[in-house]
């Protein structure tokens, strides 16, 4: 019984993982391969830990699959972040159906400082304290 | 599979040799990286390949003899630190030769041999 | 452990390995070729666990959680050269 | 037994200990100084244990060859370690006047200390790959030193002597790593061992092939040497002079270890190849350097040329080649020192390496005029200096062993040698000094003052010791000859490392 | 200037950064029996100060560890070569292993060695070195 | 954050004292130390919040779970069938986390769940900025996160 | 007798400092040391000239068969006498000569190292020793023809006498060996008396042609005949003493020495050929000159000519001939280039044609150059004349050659006459020239030498028979091995040879009288002709050398670091390709049986990556790959059973990928740099590297001759290493001497990086 489980969760776990794979090779732009790649990859890490956990059944191993699945969730979004933030400011083109962009008028391209204020007002600011 | 890796270091090794004859330096440090890849898989495979049998002893149980040679391991082990160490260094003096030469194009730098 | 299923589980996350390989080949631009090796670097940590279930080594998880703790600092190289440079193909 | 540890202790400490204290640049004087004239001391003492019991080993963390890394010392490592300590101690008093304030403050101290390390750690271990963790020692300190200064020359050299390197290491630990896979083992005496035991030897002279290159390129032998003549003129004086006379003797040592005791199985390949690169690299090397008008470039040539010599020792392989060639090891590791030294105080005094931009010397400084002298008309084989009865040997045993042409070879590259030699005196020290360096500032500025004996004295030492050699050299002669019968009995150092078993 | 360090990344570092130090003194003193020992361990902690480098610049880093890399280094090589001293002043063989057991209080025991003595002047080489590197490497960057 | 400090004092002694290493007493010793924790929480008022806080961390992690679960399989539908169906877009979303930590936890926990991605925080920390991949109902989807961030908060204070 | 020898090179160090104290007597002062030696060799006299020699042997260099043996037989205390002589009064020459000149201590220094050398060689017993002196000679004497340093001519003609002679004198020194190898000993009596016939030998022909380029360099022999005349570059004391006694007869010396044990056909034809033509070259060139220096070189040069086929005839006469006429020459010679430096000296030229009528200002010294020119034209009663009679003599009874060496004998009598004539006649006699010092009679330092010698010459010539038996009977016993039988005398009868002198005598003053047309006749057709001599051949030779070594370096060292790899990679896969198909064949055995799909995987992703990081027109493309790369590397590591090389490759490759990124931000994109034909070479080059390097690695994976040491590593990690994790263990305390190397290049790299960010070039320069 436990066997089966612990096979359905690797499947599971590597499907996610293809999953993910297929997805940043499908999706059209940045933004959604990302969504693909940062969620479905940690989603297979979490079912394979799980069957580890379920193999082993031991305090260590439950220990460090947490630990393992603790420090993906605390990266992922990091780098995903900083990637995402790095791509849109330099100009990664989005694709074409993106229906809507509030950043876009919120960011300078040469500072990467970004407000929800008018931007105009900003830059008025950086003039000034250049001049 | 011992062959199977071996085509696989013969690449590495070509890819780094072609790259060290590369006229840029950039391309130069990755043909140094191949390499020192290739040289690494090279020891690991010739000494034989092991599937799931760490060199680890288990608490309490005795020493099974065929666990992976432990040496090899420890070899590139240090040799894996090494060219880390080499490597730093040949990027960081790429680095300060595009500083002074300001160009990154090796055949332009061959005021010191003529 | 059933070989079969193993084999199966392996064969499905080296395809996604080579799948994202692929994107990290395609590009096009500088962040998504960063985007494919996260994604390598998380396959490796599911290779890694289905390695343990495998071989019955618990040790091998170490090298997971290294993975899954320190990997990520490339990603957060490049972007940080992505943002200082300005250009996302180079 | 620990007299085998202290000589490679000392520097490794040494290093560290500069490191550690890098806020004081006088500490670091005062260590670099008190620790090569240790050096000094200890390896003279391991010369003395050697000569008393043949061998001196130590089996490193007390694990019995080939399990732990055993550190052994025959009379050649011993001798390697001697002149390791000579140079070392010459160079460090050099340095007190002649190393840029910038460089002592930015580890100039902790790298020459290492890079001794690595260089004596090279000669006394007994394990293949123990010696290639020394090389890459030795070899990050050379690359530091290299581009300590940073300036363009220097980048550029060091651009190609990193690479080549490289390829050298690489080549060396694929080596190593193939080797171990067909006998499996690393200690050397345990290598030998087994490979003479083996049948089929195809696949050993292989791999040897792959030592040879690999050395070679650290040797820089033909036509391996690009990296040489590439980079040797570029950093501080000093560094030269060390890297002349010690760096590549690295690599024909280990071509000395490696091809007297491990793989002595076909030698009617190995060695006739030798032979051949050695030929070649006298010839080439010379040739360079007759087309040379700077003074370092044309004696970082004959680096490239004087390698030759000591290869054909090797690769003749009859027991005066071998002595011979451990002469010769002696011989150029002081004269090229002091040479490199001497364009150092030359360019101190007026401010280039350019022969055309040099001149007067003679009239002006007679007593650099000697010092030039002496190591330059032995490096060309004038009698009676030390130069002449190596080459004499190298010749004798060429004749002898009836390698007509390699011998004619020999005479004609020493010929060469003296033209080069004399080009440089002409040069330097007869012609009248060009009037547009008188405009020249010499760049003393950068290093600190402290007179000028620390300049002097190590040439003298390096002098004297050509002359003495010269003059006295039958008990060098004869110590040559302890190394060779040594080598060429490779038994005696397997039963040391691994025991004579009852 | 560019603001490239956002508040996000920080926060991040400022929890990450000790975790992974913390688990780097694991990977280094139980490396003697599992995967892990002086390098991995100091490969880890410098991975740590290399996140906290990006995250505030070179300058914080330097200003939290105090120390300048080379004292690390220096100290690292001291480490290193001090595990050899206890054997020769037994006057046995240069870098022979030594263990020593302290009993502490109650039944436990503390268990030291040159072997650890080691690891951990490699550990602090490994992260001497690195941030050498790092740092040199982004003060350079505002050339 | 001083109670889970107290409650790893508490696992470790109890580790000390019973002499076992091992990962289970050191849970179990956790447990211990939280149900003496949980005794003294009337006396000592800083430790009030940390006591709540456990049952509600187990809540949130079993939504969480959920939503990534849920959310996943919306992507991969799209991502497996040829047809695509999203409607991506930048969006920005006001916060009421305001703290650094609450911010970063909030940003994270919305990466995390398909279908949306912080790109960033305004300077003023006003406003994230987030790419979501449906947008077909906007003021849904921003209902839904702000049901996320306030649970984070529920945890966090 | 040593002593003899090492305290010259004594005085030699001090000569600097005993000039200083001395002051103007320096000359007197320090000419004792070679009076002191005539003295001694004096001594020797009676005890040699009964056939006795005495051989005293030091131990220098026994490994390798190097003594410091001297041998005084008959031939070498002749030299001995002669160097110490001539070496006495050049010594008191140079004080006047050279008065109050600044580097007077360090010619002193030089020329005393220079006799000291030379005493040395022709005592010399081993052929080491003998060679030791024969290089020491050489290098003296490039500094004392360098002594003028600072004019460019003086260095060229300085480098062009080493050149050639330590050229020679490699040779010579290889011929040595052979003649050792040959002879079964480093001694020359002892090869000499070894019993083996040298001439029947294998080696003899390379061992002769070896030793004569020895001996022909030094002694200036045509074809190397040009550096001599050259030399006189140098002071005229240095002159007088080189072309007299020493250095340039040090070839003829050791001829003569060889001449017993090396005479054979082939010694006898190169000899006596090469010393015709060095004979007739040299008194042509003497002629076509107006320099008196020159022209007395030119007469040295056939003077070592005459000698050299006299040595090549090898009969009785032509031996006694040999030995006389080498003491002649000495003597005339001699004290000719001191009487010539006198009178340049005293007014300050030595261009005949500008010298004339000086006999009233310098009559001693036009007396003197008179009887030194008799003995040079070999008239009577000076000693010259019965070298020249013995030579006629004993060409008419040279039954190989013939007349036609008689005849050519005759002609070169006849110029030397001329050439003679030239001399004594031309600066003293007819109309006085002005000149650019006031002609005076030149201090008695100068003139002392020419006295004595030509008193020498003269008193020898007339008490030759007692000469003979005290001296010359056991040189030519040294030289030919028996005593001849020849009895010297001024006088024998009008015979063939007196009528050969007279006619060459009445013609050589014909010839004189023509001298003002011919000399610069002569000189119009050598300078023709010297476009094709051998010292054109010397200049073109050293061109060839300077263009084939820029050649060399222009092709080898180019500084293109992609050719150096190519030329590397193609070396070292050549060389290991070339061993393996030989000692190995060519083996490949593909055993791919055990291995799993997804292995396949894995190893296709490293090519794969490795392919495209090594392709792509993106540096981070490529670096993003080498990520990858570094991944599965590590999952390799992990499969196959090493999770510590795993772990260490994941993080190392992390932060490879940081260094990478932290140091690409300061350098510019990839540019497609080298050309498609470059490329292709290139990947035809590495492609050779990869495969030679996986058949090898595919032989290497199916050998295994021994079982690993590793069971011992596995056996003994718990037990004696207390820790489980093998790996760890072999780092930490078995092979922990690597590791400790280890952490020292890490800290190595550090500083590396560090000196080299943070010392700039720019620092240096405020
Ligand atoms: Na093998
Ligand atoms: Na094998």
């Amino acid at each position: 019984m436990i066997e089966w489980i612990i096979g359905i969760l690797m499947v599971l776990g590597s499907l996610f993982m293809l999953l993910a794979a297929v997805g940043i090779l499908r999706l059209p732009d940045l933004p959604t391969r990302m969504h693909a790649s940062t969620k479905a990859g940690a989603m297979g890490a979490i079912f394979i830990m799980t069957a580890v956990v379920l193999h082993f059944s031991t305090g260590i191993v439950l220990a460090r699959a947490l630990a393992i699945v603790l420090f993906i969730i605390m990266t992922a979004p990091i780098a995903a972040h900083v990637i995402a933030r790095a791509g849109y400011f330099v100009g990664v083109p989005l694709w074409r159906g993106t229906v809507k962009d509030e950043l876009r008028d919120h960011y300078d391209p040469i500072s990467h400082s970004l407000d929800h204020e008018e931007l105009t007002t900003l830059t008025a600011k950086q003039k000034k304290s250049s001049s | 599979m011992e062959v199977v890796m071996a085509f696989v270091v013969a690449t590495l090794f070509s890819c780094a040799l072609y790259m060290m004859m590369r006229r840029s330096i950039v391309k130069l440090v990755i043909g140094l990286i191949l390499l020192s890849n290739a040289a690494n898989l090279l020891i690991f495979v010739v000494s034989g390949l092991t599937r799931g049998a760490p060199p680890l002893i288990i608490e309490g149980v005795d020493p099974s003899p065929f666990v992976a040679d432990p040496l090899p391991q420890a070899l590139i082990l240090t040799a894996i630190v090494i060219s880390f160490g080499v490597l730093a260094f040949a990027v960081v003096l790429i680095r300060r030769a595009y500083e002074v030469v300001k160009t990154d194009d090796l055949d332009q730098m061959k005021d010191t041999d003529t | 452990m059933d070989s079969l299923l193993l084999n199966s589980v392996y064969i499905l996350m080296s395809l996604a390995l080579l799948v994202a390989f692929l994107r990290l080949m395609k590009g096009p631009s500088l962040p998504d070729r960063v985007v494919a090796l996260e994604l390598i670097a998380s396959i490796v940590v599911g290779f890694v666990g289905v390695h343990a279930i495998d071989t019955g080594v618990a040790s091998l998880l170490d090298v997971a959680i290294v993975i899954a703790l320190m990997a990520f600092l490339a990603a957060i190289g490049f972007a940080r050269f992505i943002e200082r440079r300005g250009t996302a193909n180079d | 037994m620990n007299v085998l540890a202290i000589p490679l202790l000392i520097p490794l400490f040494a290093g560290a200990l500069s490191l550690a204290l890098w806020r004081s640049t006088r500490w670091q004087r005062v260590i670099a100084v008190l620790a090569t004239a240790s050096l000094l001391v200890s390896s003279i003492v391991l010369l003395q244990a050697v000569l008393q019991d043949g061998y001196v080993v130590l089996h490193t963390a007390q694990w019995a060859a080939p399990f732990g890394i055993t550190l052994v010392a025959d009379l050649l490592a011993a001798i390697m370690v001697v002149l390791t300590g000579i140079i070392a101690f010459v160079i460090a008093i050099y340095s007190l006047a002649a190393t840029p304030a910038g460089h002592e403050k930015f580890g100039y101290y902790p790298l020459l200390h290492l890079l001794l390390a690595g260089v004596v750690g090279s000669f006394i271990t007994g394990d293949l790959f123990n010696l290639f963790v020394w090389f890459e020692v030795m070899l990050l300190a050379s690359f530091a030193l290299l581009t300590l200064g940073g300036e363009r020359a220097q980048m550029e050299g060091a651009i190609k002597y990193v690479t080549l390197n490289l390829f050298s290491s690489a080549i060396f630990l694929m080596a190593v790593g193939l080797l171990y896979g067909m006998v499996g083992t690393l200690n050397m005496a345990d290598l030998a061992q087994k490979i003479a035991q083996v049948e089929d030897q195809g696949m050993i002279t292989v791999v040897a092939m792959l030592f040879l290159i690999s050395f070679g390129i650290k040797a820089a032998a033909f036509p391996l040497f690009f990296w040489l003549p590439a980079s040797y003129h570029t950093p501080q004086v000093a560094v030269s002079a060390l890297f002349a006379g010690l760096l590549t003797k690295v690599g024909v040592y280990a071509l000395f270890r490696v091809f007297t005791l491990i793989f002595v199985h076909d030698v009617a390949y190995t060695h006739t190849i030798l032979l051949w690169i050695a030929a070649l690299t006298m010839l080439t090397g010379v040739l360079g350097a007759a087309a040379q008008f700077e003074f370092r470039r044309i004696l970082s040539f004959h680096i490239v040329s004087q390698i030759g010599y000591m290869l054909l020792g090797l690769a003749l392989f009859t027991p005066l080649a071998i002595i011979g060639g451990v002469f010769y090891i002696m011989h150029h590791i002081l004269v090229k020192t002091a040479l490199f030294l001497v364009s150092g105080i030359s360019y101190r005094l007026l401010g280039s390496y350019e022969l055309r931009d040099l001149g007067g010397l003679y009239r002006k400084k007679p007593l650099l005029a000697i010092l030039f002298l002496i190591p330059a008309l032995s490096l060309a084989g004038i009698p009676p200096l030390s130069g002449f009865f190596a080459k004499f040997i190298v010749l004798r045993a060429g004749i002898e062993a009836e390698a007509y042409v390699v011998t004619g070879i020999a005479l004609l590259v020493g010929l060469l040698t003296m033209y080069s030699m004399i080009k440089i005196w002409a040069e330097v020290f007869w012609k009248a000094t060009p009037e547009h360096t008188h405009e020249q500032k010499p760049l003393t500025d950068a290093v600190v003052d402290r007179g000028h004996w620390p300049l002097y004295v190590p040439i003298m030492i390096l002098g004297c010791g050509t002359l003495l050699i010269g003059f006295y050299g039958q008990p060098i002669f004869v110590l040559a000859e302890q190394a060779a019968a040594q080598l060429l009995n490779p038994q005696g150092y397997i039963d040391a490392v691994l025991g004579v078993q009852p | 200037m560019m603001n490239s360090n956002t508040v996000i990344l920080r926060t991040a570092a400022m929890y990450l950064m000790p975790l992974q130090l913390l688990f780097s003194i694991f990977l280094l003193l139980r490396g003697h029996d599992e995967p892990g020992g002086g390098f991995i361990g100091g490969l880890v902690a410098a991975g740590a100060f290399v996140l906290f480098a990006f995250s505030y610049g070179s300058d914080a880093l330097r200003s939290l560890i105090r120390l300048d890399p080379r004292d690390l280094l220096g100290a690292g090589l001291l480490f290193g070569l001090a595990s050899a001293i206890p054997s020769l002043l037994r006057g046995e063989p240069l870098l022979t292993a030594q263990w020593w057991t302290i009993a502490l209080p109650g039944d436990a025991e503390l268990k030291l060695s040159s072997p650890l003595i080691f690891d951990i002047g490699v550990y602090l080489a490994v992260v001497g070195t690195i941030l050498t590197f790092v740092i040199q490497l982004m003060e350079a960057e505002h050339e | 954050m001083s109670g889970f400090f107290w409650n790893v004092i508490l696992a470790l002694i109890w580790v000390i004292l019973s002499g076992s290493f091992s990962p289970w007493n050191l849970f179990m010793g956790f447990m211990l130390g939280y149900a003496v924790l949980l005794l003294m929480q009337h006396r000592v008022p800083e430790l009030s919040a940390y006591s709540r806080r456990l049952p509600r961390v187990i809540l949130f992690v079993g939504y969480f779970l959920k939503e990534l679960f849920k959310a996943n399989l919306r992507v991969a539908f799209d991502v497996v069938t040829p047809k695509t169906y999203m409607q991506p877009g930048v969006i920005g979303i006001p916060l009421s986390a305001t703290t650094n930590a609450e911010i970063t936890m909030v940003s994270s926990m919305i990466s995390l769940t398909p279908g949306t991605l912080s790109l960033d925080v305004s300077n003023d920390r006003q406003v994230l900025y987030i790419h979501a991949m449906f947008l077909q109902d906007e003021a849904q989807l921003r209902q839904d996160l702000k049901e996320l961030e306030r649970r984070i908060l529920m945890i966090m204070r | 007798m040593l002593l003899t020898v090492m305290l010259g090179f004594v005085v030699a160090m001090a000569a600097p400092w005993l000039v200083k104290l001395s002051g103007r007597y320096s000359g007197w002062l320090l000419a004792l040391y070679p009076f002191s030696l005539v003295v001694y060799f004096a001594q020797w006299i009676p005890v040699i000239g009964q056939g006795h020699s005495q051989l005293t042997t030091y131990q220098w260099f026994p490994g390798l068969d190097i003594s410091l043996s001297l041998y005084l037989d008959g031939l070498s205390l002749l030299f001995a006498l002669l160097i110490s002589i001539i070496g006495t009064f050049v010594l008191i020459y140079a004080g006047s000569y050279l008065k109050g000149h600044k580097d007077l201590g360090r010619f002193y220094l030089i020329i005393i190292a220079f006799m000291a050398s030379m005493l040395g060689l022709v005592l010399a017993d081993n052929v080491i020793t003998l060679f030791v002196f024969w290089e020491l000679t050489s290098i003296t004497s490039y500094f004392l023809i360098g002594f003028q340093h600072e004019q460019a001519s003086a260095r060229k003609a300085a480098l062009q006498g080493l050149f050639v002679t330590v050229g020679g004198g490699l040779c010579l020194l290889a011929g040595f060996v052979l003649l050792a190898i040959m002879g079964g000993s480093y001694s020359i009596q002892g090869i000499l008396s070894s019993g083996v016939s040298l001439p029947e030998h294998g080696l003899y022909g390379a061992a002769l042609v070896l030793v004569l380029l020895g001996a022909f360099t030094k002694s200036a022999q045509f074809p190397f005949h040009f550096w001599l005349p050259n030399a006189m570059a140098a002071p005229t004391p240095v002159s007088a003493f080189l072309h007299s006694a020493t250095m340039v007869k040090a070839g003829v010396y050791l001829l003569a020495r060889l001449n017993p044990g090396m005479a054979s056909d082939l010694w006898s034809t190169i000899l006596t050929s090469v010393g015709a033509l060095t004979v007739i070259t040299a008194v042509v060139m003497a002629l076509s000159h107006r320099d008196m220096k020159k022209i007395l070189a030119y007469s040295t040069v056939m003077a070592l000519g005459t000698l050299v086929m006299l040595l090549g005839i090898g009969t009785e006469l032509a031996l006694t001939a040999f030995v006389v006429f080498l003491l002649a020459h000495s003597l005339y010679k001699g004290a000719l280039f001191m009487l010539a430096g006198a009178v340049d000296h005293a007014v300050g030229t030595k261009d005949l044609s500008e010298l004339s009528g000086l006999r009233k200002a310098m009559p001693v010294t036009a007396l003197l150059m008179l009887l030194a020119a008799m003995s040079l034209a070999g008239i009577p009663p000076l000693f010259g004349f019965i070298a020249k009679e013995l030579l006629f003599e004993s060409l008419l009874q040279a039954s190989v050659w013939g007349y036609g060496l008689l005849l050519l004998f005759v002609f070169s009598a006849i110029l030397l006459v001329a050439v003679a004539a030239a001399l004594a006649l031309k600066p003293f006699y007819g109309q006085y020239l002005a000149t650019p010092k006031t002609p005076h009679e030149p201090p008695v330092a100068e003139l002392l030498g020419p006295v004595v010698l030509i008193v020498m010459a003269l008193l020898l010539s007339l008490f030759a028979l007692p000469a003979q038996q005290w001296l010359l009977s056991s040189s030519m016993l040294a030289v030919a091995g028996y005593v001849p039988e020849v009895k010297l005398a001024l006088w024998h009868g009008v015979n063939m040879p007196l009528m050969l002198s007279a006619v060459s005598l009445v013609l050589g003053i014909m010839l004189w009288t023509q001298w003002h047309r011919v000399q610069p006749w002569l000189s119009r057709v050598i300078a023709q002709l010297s476009r094709f001599g051998p010292e054109r051949g010397y200049f073109k030779m050293m061109d060839g050398i300077t263009w084939s070594a820029s050649w060399q370096t222009r092709f080898l060292q180019n500084g293109v670091l992609g050719l150096y790899m190519v030329v590397l990679i193609l070396s070292t896969f050549l060389l290991a390709g070339y061993t393996f198909v030989r000692s190995y064949g060519l083996h490949f055995p593909l055993d791919v049986q055990d291995s799993y799909v997804y292995e396949w995987v894995v190893a296709f992703l490293l090519i794969v990556s490795a392919l495209f990081a090594s392709t792509t027109r993106y540096r981070l493309a490529a670096v993003a790959a080498m990520g990858v790369l570094g991944f599965a590397v590590a999952l390799t590591f992990i499969h196959f059973s090493a999770p510590d090389l795993g772990i260490t490759q994941l993080l190392v490759e992390t932060l490879t990928v940081i260094l990478l990124v932290l140091v690409l931000f300061k350098l510019p994109e990839f540019v497609q740099l080298s050309s498609p034909w470059e490329r292709a070479r290139d990947i035809v080059v590495a492609l050779f590297g990869g495969v030679v390097m996986l058949f090898i690695l595919v032989a290497a994976i199916d050998i295994q001759y021994f079982d690993s040491i590793s069971s011992y590593y596995i056996d003994n990690s718990e037990l004696l290493g207390y820790g489980r994790n093998i790996v760890n263990v072999i780092l930490v305390d078995f092979r922990v001497l690597d590791t400790l190397g280890e952490i020292f290049v890490l800290a190595l790299a550090a500083l590396g990086v560090l000196s080299m960010i943070k010392l700039r070039a720019e620092d240096r320069v405020k």
